[in-house]
């Protein structure tokens, strides 16, 4: 048996069959979408003003204007909503013994031989490693984003720092992108993993197939309703 | 100027002493950077404060405020020690060969004659010794003791390097370089400029302070060359033109002088003005006085100045004081003696010392008229405006007229430059609002009262009836029949004095120049020195060739320079006794054998041979004077004289207080400070970005230097604690400022007579209207006093208290 | 190969998918066209120019007035512009920041418009005709000149001084203004009548 | 066709005139890649700026300010006599002041500099600018911001090498000197140049500034100013507005003037590598991802996986809860 904190209080499993395992409360899969949504437009207004090429990007936004205007707002939206996520889900992205035998397997993790690797609890340790790659690049991006926002804060960071941060604020940008990308394919190719954001259930066959360590911990402490 | 701005290009050395050219002319300091970039000429500043002019100067000397006549005094001695003297010029075109009487003396500070009652000298024996023939005594050797070069080197004697020095704060080696590159210019060959203004003028000793420059330069023999001169650049664009006009209490148009109570009738005036030669064969130009003098009487009375009425000399007023200047009208008007004022364009309030003093004066006024372009200060003295302007208005019972003017942009006219330059310009804006012509606006009271003489009769109304007004319309004359009147014209035919037959000018024909003037009133004349600005051959004024044969920077086609388009005064003492230019690379005039030639209009009668005539043609002598007889109050020559408010006693007498001639109103002498409870010295002056009060209604001048405030060395705001941009009070015996401290480099203490004496600077552009923040200024710190001999307040020199301080409050309404 | 969206997983992507639909209607691929590069048009073109020179200092700088509407046709000109004139022999077309400016003092929002009146104890200017106000005043300075007239001193000479009146003359109006200013004070007899020249 | 004006000495014509500064002089425009070669190379143009000619009198901040027809605001006195304290979008040239004691002769300097856009043939601000043709340099020389374009981002401020652009609060744009192209286009020079009462501004073909300049440097040396010079700066391949120093060895003393300015090192590795990487990096993980969801095998669950969740379930019994 594992400890509590890799079980969230609301999951919790539905007899079958099918059985279904609940994943996310309404409330955690809004906030995911708020972020998503967030990360997305800021990855387009950001690209925007990033590349040349990309610059037709501001029409999205209603031009240039708009899109300098806007951007750092959503990056305000999205820092808050971010960090309401993360405060109900960093326990159990804590990085346990387990998580090495993913990394270590992990030709077997992208060949799909999830068998060939230990039971995976909540959250594997690709989705851990997500996890906090978003939480470490959104503040890098939130404070960098801050010294560069010149219509407010123009007068408290010297040029050179200004610089600085400008590099450092696009550095991150990129890898944000890059791993975003990682996480929305991901979930993708995992067949039957977009309804635990939709729906906020999964089928118990994804849990026992993805996360039989957290199913049968669920099921150990009789996390299960009444037979209907 | 007796020369132009253009002809500073020609100068080897430019000395700025009492005054800031780069900041109060800009445009005409360009010609100081073009002759130091094209002719290698050097620039000395000598100045209490570190300016923008020192900052482009090739040698920069301090000097403690006021005492600029012992500093120059010394440079004379240096130059005569040093033979570095342009003798022959000397010699030959100033008075120091001649002979003075022998009761002139000059002893602990003071001349002979001094009479401490009246504050006033009898100048009886400050005169030349005349022979039987009625001229001068002269010894042209100069060897006799009492000749003016003698008794002018024992005068300068005591202003030794150290005693300089000891007076002027300047420290000997700067002092010396100084000396020693100035002593350079008497080579006939190269050749000095003075450029000065207020600096020397606002001084109870001002006059003197110009004067012995004015020695130095003819010691030098640089007056009347190219690039050289006796330089006054005046401060505003048309003060020059005022002053010929005669737009003062002492004078009329042209330099010829109001009567006094002495001049019972026109002939004993006349005998007092009709300068006969002093030396044998001189040409003492005022011998022409009679026929300005009638000619401007038709101008002002036409057919009512007639011989039988001693051409209405009777309608002049007569003086009993020197004159009504305004110290004494404001010192009446604070007496309670004055009951309306007319301000046309002007803002006492804030230009005359002491303006508590100044508030209380026109607080007595029964009414207040004010004709300006600008919401003046003045024309709101009765507005409280909290420190800026603590008044109790309802108690002001003075009624007040404010009459919206046009100003330059909307009127057609000439303006007289400091260079003489007599210059047209064109309207090009159509007045704001209801704004009206200054000259409407005189001619529609003068009509009305006119009107109310003609129909009431009054006080002596013949001068205001008989003045002559015949203008197309009465109600605003033009500028073209305004002018033609101050050119003058023939009133009947007037006939050549060289070919009675032939008439010389045509009965109702513009007269060429002053030339043609007569004394039989026959002709009319405005103003003399103006003729020829606008004769049969049209506006003058309004020429525009700006071509400049051979780059002297004459000009001569453009516009008009009085007298008769003459650009550089005494111009014929840029050539030796023989007629030759001192310096043929500078050449001005030449005498070709019959007659003078040259780049400029001669200033002396083109036939008059070199070695016959002096230069110097509206003197008696014919000869420049180091020596000025009786003609000025506080001396023939320049003495030491403290500010009337010194850090220092006089060293050559420590019990003399200021200039001893000076005019002093009992009222203001309780409001003297003494340096027991007012140490540091302060001086006042322009800063480039702002001219006067007009400015800081300028939303870009006021952007450009907002704030009033002072400056300060870093040593006093050490001792006083004072942070740069912090509030500090300044105050004197007569009033109190806020203002923010500029602590700075640029300004550092000097040691003056062993003692530290502080300089605090103190700008003067600040009021309570316009777009700039409020502010006080240096008049309501400075004494009630002026020079002796024009009454020129002591703005430059007196003693205040500082401390750090709050900011100012506004007014709680 | 696994890009088989089946109908129900398609729908789960439909809220990714909606937010990419309604993005596109924000205006997606309508990027605004950049402006061609152009410098400011030339604004002195049509204007009127007039020769003046500076009224502040001494120097007396040419300058050039620029005006919308042309006085010399009866027009009435704006100011919009004033600049040094290159041709001026001084000045040579440059100006100091005062003379540069001179725009703005033309333009000050304290330029007078109107004539204006302070009642004796007021707090305040209040507007009055050109005609009330010379009446005022020229009534004003007759009834004192008639009462403090001095026509002769103790010696019966005749002097002619009015000393209860001054007058200030201003240092920056033409030679022609000045002439008539002298004329009409010194007539008066104003021997308290003064100008800049002395401070 | 005219080409560039030689000197600022001359008064603007009133009669309708062809400017001589159009899209087609262009030859640097901000994000953009390919431009079209300009028709025509203009002679290129520069303001020389003699600091020891200057006497401070800030002439060329009214003059530009009336010929701009900006507003700058009416600030307070904070003990110097640079007003405003700083360039503003209002005010695009200032006159700094800076109190130096020389140390070799012990003698006050007073340094006055007239700050303001250099023109730089390589201009940081165009290098960091993201908005296609918001700032664009003309073939004479003028790096000019047009403003219809500019999104107000104030990357331009982080490229410039001499910290001159400022982004106006009220239409978000960036505004600075753009040595009165307005005025040039109509064969004008600089209103600043034009105003200076001693001509220490004086507007010329580059080449013919750098002649006049070495006569100012030869006067000064002359004067015992050895270390006299220019400063055209080739860090920033050399500039359009250029100084005469006295003390060109040093020319920090001048109110922080950079001594050898370049784009910093930061701006090209943000502007250079970063962008280029960046993209690609992205592309990669975006390519890797799609040729794994073309290629690979989706990560299906199984029926097998269904029916050994359902026996857990199962034997898991009822409910009970003993967390």
């Amino acid at each position: 048996m594992t400890k509590a904190s890799e079980l969230e209080p609301e999951d919790a499993i539905h007899r079958g069959p099918p059985v279904t395992v609940d994943r996310y409360g309404p409330g955690k899969r809004i906030n995911h979408w708020i972020t998503a949504s967030s990360l997305i437009l800021l990855a387009l207004s950001g690209l925007a003003m990033f590349h040349p090429s990309l610059f037709f990007l501001t029409g999205l936004f209603g031009g240039g204007q708009n899109t300098r205007m806007l951007h750092p707002w959503i990056g305000v939206v999205l820092f808050f909503s971010f960090y309401i996520f993360f405060f109900q889900l960093w326990k159990a992205n804590l990085f346990t013994r387990a998580d090495m035998g993913w990394f270590t397997g992990i030709r077997d993790v992208i060949g799909g031989h999830e068998d060939r690797l230990p039971e995976m609890g909540k959250y594997n340790a690709g989705q851990k490693v997500i996890f906090w790659a978003m939480a470490l690049l959104i503040v890098a991006l939130i404070i960098t984003g801050v010294i560069i926002w010149d219509q407010y804060f123009n007068s408290y960071t010297s040029i050179e720092t200004k610089r600085f941060a400008v590099l450092a604020h696009a550095v991150a940008a990129v890898l944000i992108i890059c791993v975003f990308i990682v996480h929305v394919y991901a979930a993708f190719w995992t067949r039957g993993t977009f309804r635990a954001m939709t729906k906020g259930s999964v089928t118990g066959g994804w849990a026992w197939r993805h996360h039989r360590k957290w199913l049968k911990d669920l099921a150990g402490r009789g996390r299960i309703d009444p037979a209907e | 100027m007796t020369n132009s701005w253009t002809d500073i290009k020609n100068t080897d050395l430019v000395v700025v002493m009492g005054g800031n050219a780069a900041e109060a002319h800009p445009c005409g300091f360009k010609w100081v950077t073009e002759a130091k970039a094209t002719r290698g000429a050097k620039l000395i500043v000598v100045d209490p404060r570190y300016t923008r002019t020192a900052s482009v100067s090739d040698y920069y000397a301090p000097i403690r405020q006021g005492t600029d006549i012992a500093f120059l005094n010394g440079v004379m001695k240096y130059c005569i020690d040093n033979d570095k003297v342009q003798w022959e010029y000397m010699k030959a075109f100033t008075n120091a060969s001649y002979m003075v009487k022998d009761g002139f003396g000059y002893q602990d500070g003071l001349f002979t004659g001094y009479d401490a009652e009246k504050r006033d000298y009898d100048k009886s024996t400050w005169d030349y010794v005349l022979g039987d023939d009625g001229f001068v005594v002269t010894d042209p050797t100069l060897q006799h003791p009492r000749c003016v070069w003698n008794l002018l080197k024992a005068h300068l004697a005591p202003y030794t390097p150290e005693m300089v020095e000891r007076i002027c704060g300047t420290p000997k080696d700067k002092f010396l370089k100084v000396a020693e590159m100035i002593s350079e210019c008497s080579s006939p060959t190269k050749t000095m400029t003075s450029m000065y203004a207020l600096g020397w003028t606002q001084h109870s000793s001002g006059s003197q302070n110009i004067r012995a420059m004015a020695m130095l330069q003819l010691i030098l023999g640089n007056i009347g060359v190219r690039g050289g001169g006796m330089n006054a650049l005046r401060g505003h664009s048309n003060i020059q033109g005022l002053t010929d006009l005669g737009l003062m209490s002492h004078l009329l148009t042209g330099y010829l002088t109001m009567p006094t109570e002495k001049d019972v009738d026109f002939t004993t005036y006349m005998s007092t003005r009709q300068f006969k030669p002093l030396r044998p064969g001189q040409t003492s130009y005022w011998q022409n006085y009679r026929k300005f003098m009638v000619s401007f009487q038709k101008a002002m009375w036409g057919d009512a100045a007639r011989i039988d009425n001693d051409w209405g000399f009777n309608y002049l007023s007569k003086l009993d004081v020197p004159a009504y200047d305004v110290l004494r009208v404001f010192e009446l008007m604070y007496a309670g003696k004055v009951n309306g004022y007319i301000c046309q364009g002007f803002n006492p309030l804030l230009a005359f010392p002491n303006r508590d003093k100044n508030t209380k004066a026109l607080s007595n006024l029964k009414w207040l008229v004010t004709m300006d372009p600008l919401d003046t200060e003045t024309a709101r003295f009765w507005e409280n405006h909290g420190d800026f302007n603590p008044v109790d208005t309802a108690s002001i019972q003075t009624e007040v007229f404010q009459l919206p003017t046009t100003c330059f942009a909307e009127e057609e006219g000439s303006l007289t430059n400091s260079g003489r330059w007599l210059q047209w310009h064109w309207a090009g804006g159509t007045p704001p609002g209801e704004a009206k012509h200054d000259t409407y606006i005189i001619a529609q009271i003068f009509l009305r009262m006119k009107e109310m003489y003609q129909n009431e009769g009054g006080a002596f109304p013949d001068p205001i009836l008989n003045l002559s007004w015949d203008y197309a319309d009465p109600n605003e004359p033009t500028p073209e029949e305004l002018a033609k009147e101050i050119n003058g014209r023939a009133l009947t035919d007037l006939m050549d004095p060289a070919d009675p037959m032939k008439v010389q000018v045509a009965a109702g024909k513009q007269i060429l120049n002053f030339s043609q003037l007569r004394d039989d009133g026959s002709t009319m004349c405005g103003c003399w020195i103006y003729s020829g600005n606008f004769n049969e051959q049209g506006n003058n004024m309004a020429r525009r060739d700006n071509n400049d044969p051979d780059d002297t920077g004459a000009y001569l086609g453009w516009s008009f320079a009085w007298p008769l388009n003459r650009r550089t005064l005494y111009n014929r003492a840029s050539a030796d006794l023989q007629g030759k230019p001192w310096d043929p690379s500078r050449k001005l005039l030449e005498w070709d054998g019959t007659k003078w030639t040259g780049y400029d209009v001669p200033d002396i009668a083109p036939t008059a041979k070199p070695d016959e005539i002096g230069p110097f043609i509206m003197n008696q002598e014919g000869t420049a004077r180091l020596f000025s007889r009786g003609l000025m109050r506080d001396g023939p020559f320049p003495a030491h004289m403290e500010p009337f408010e010194s850090p220092v006693a006089n060293v050559f007498n420590p019990k003399m207080r200021g200039n001893p001639v000076s005019r002093v109103f009992q009222t203001d002498v309780a409001q003297m400070g003494l340096s027991d409870e007012f140490p540091y010295a302060a001086t006042s002056y322009r800063l480039t970005e702002h001219f006067h009060y007009w400015t800081k209604h300028n939303r870009v001048n006021s952007a450009l230097q907002p704030e009033f405030f002072v400056e300060i060395s870093e040593e006093l705001a050490e001792e006083k604690n004072i942070e740069n941009g912090g509030w500090v009070r300044v105050w004197s015996k007569r009033g109190s400022v806020k203002a923010k401290a500029v602590v700075t480099k640029r300004i550092r203490p000097l040691m003056c007579d062993g003692k530290p004496v502080h300089v605090v600077g103190i700008p003067l552009h600040w009021g309570f209207t316009g777009s700039a923040k409020k502010g006080l200024g240096p008049n309501s710190l400075a004494p009630f006093v002026g020079d002796a001999n024009i009454e020129t307040p002591e703005y430059k020199a007196f003693l205040v208290n500082i401390e750090p301080s709050t900011a100012p409050e506004e007014a709680t309404v | 190969m696994n890009v088989d969206l089946s109908r129900r997983s398609f729908l789960k992507l439909a809220g990714a998918g909606a937010a990419a639909t309604s993005l596109g209607a924000m205006g997606f691929g309508e990027a605004e066209a950049a402006v061609i590069a152009h410098v400011r048009p030339h604004k002195l073109t049509k204007t009127t120019e007039t020769r003046n020179t500076c009224p502040y200092c001494s120097v007396a700088c040419g300058v050039i007035i620029y005006s919308k509407g042309d006085l010399r046709k009866g027009e009435t000109a704006d100011i919009i512009h004033i600049e040094g004139d290159a041709d001026h022999p001084t000045n040579r077309g440059t100006l100091c920041p005062k003379g540069a400016a001179l725009k703005d003092f033309v333009k000050s929002p304290t330029r007078l418009q109107y004539p204006m009146h302070r009642k004796p104890g007021s707090d305040r200017f209040e507007r009055i005709s050109w005609e009330d106000a010379f009446d005022r005043i020229a009534r004003l300075m007759k009834d004192d000149r008639d009462a403090n007239f001095v026509a002769a001193n103790a010696a019966g000479v005749p002097v002619n001084r009015w000393t209860t009146v001054g007058m200030l003359a201003a240092s920056a109006t033409t030679n022609e203004t000045a002439w008539a200013t002298f004329k009409f004070a010194k007539s008066l007899g104003i021997v308290g009548f003064d100008n800049q020249a002395r401070v | 066709m005219m080409d560039s004006p030689r000197t600022a000495v001359s008064n603007p014509p009133v009669q309708p005139m062809e400017s001589n500064l159009t899209e087609r002089d262009l030859v640097r425009r901000s994000a953009t890649s390919e431009l079209p070669p300009p028709e025509r190379q203009l002679t290129p143009v520069a303001k020389l700026i003699d600091v020891s000619k200057c006497i401070g009198c800030k002439a060329c901040q009214s003059a530009c300010v009336e010929w701009n027809d900006t507003h700058p605001g009416i600030g307070e006195n904070v003990g110097y006599y640079t007003n405003p304290h700083d360039l503003t979008e209002d005010m695009f040239t200032l006159m700094r002041f800076t109190e130096w004691v020389n140390p070799e002769t012990d003698n006050l300097e007073w340094l006055i500099r007239k700050d303001g856009c250099m023109h730089c043939a390589d201009p940081g601000c165009l290098k960091a600018c993201p908005a296609p043709g918001a700032i664009v340099q003309y073939s004479n020389g003028i790096v000019d911001f047009v403003h219809e374009n500019c999104i107000g981002c104030g990357y331009c401020i982080k490229g410039c090498p001499f910290n001159i652009p400022r982004i106006s609060k009220v239409d978000h744009r960036a505004y600075k000197c753009t040595l009165c192209s307005d005025r040039v286009a109509v064969g004008q020079g600089p209103a600043c140049a034009k105003a200076c009462p001693t001509q220490a501004i004086v507007f010329g073909t580059k080449e013919d500034m750098k002649k006049h300049a070495e006569h100012r440097i030869a006067d000064l040396k002359s004067r015992g100013y050895t270390n006299a010079g220019l400063y055209d700066p080739p860090g920033v391949g050399g500039t359009h507005v250029m100084y005469v120093l006295h003390h060109n060895d040093k020319p920090h003393i001048y109110s922080d003037l950079p001594d050898d300015p370049k784009i910093s090192a930061v701006v090209q590795a943000w502007k250079g590598v970063t962008k280029y990487t960046g993209l690609a990096a992205m592309g990669l993980v975006a390519a890797g991802a799609l040729l794994h969801g073309v290629f690979g095998r989706a990560n299906r669950v199984q029926p097998e996986d269904e029916e050994s969740a359902e026996r857990l379930v199962d034997s898991a019994g009822g409910r009970r809860e003993d967390a």
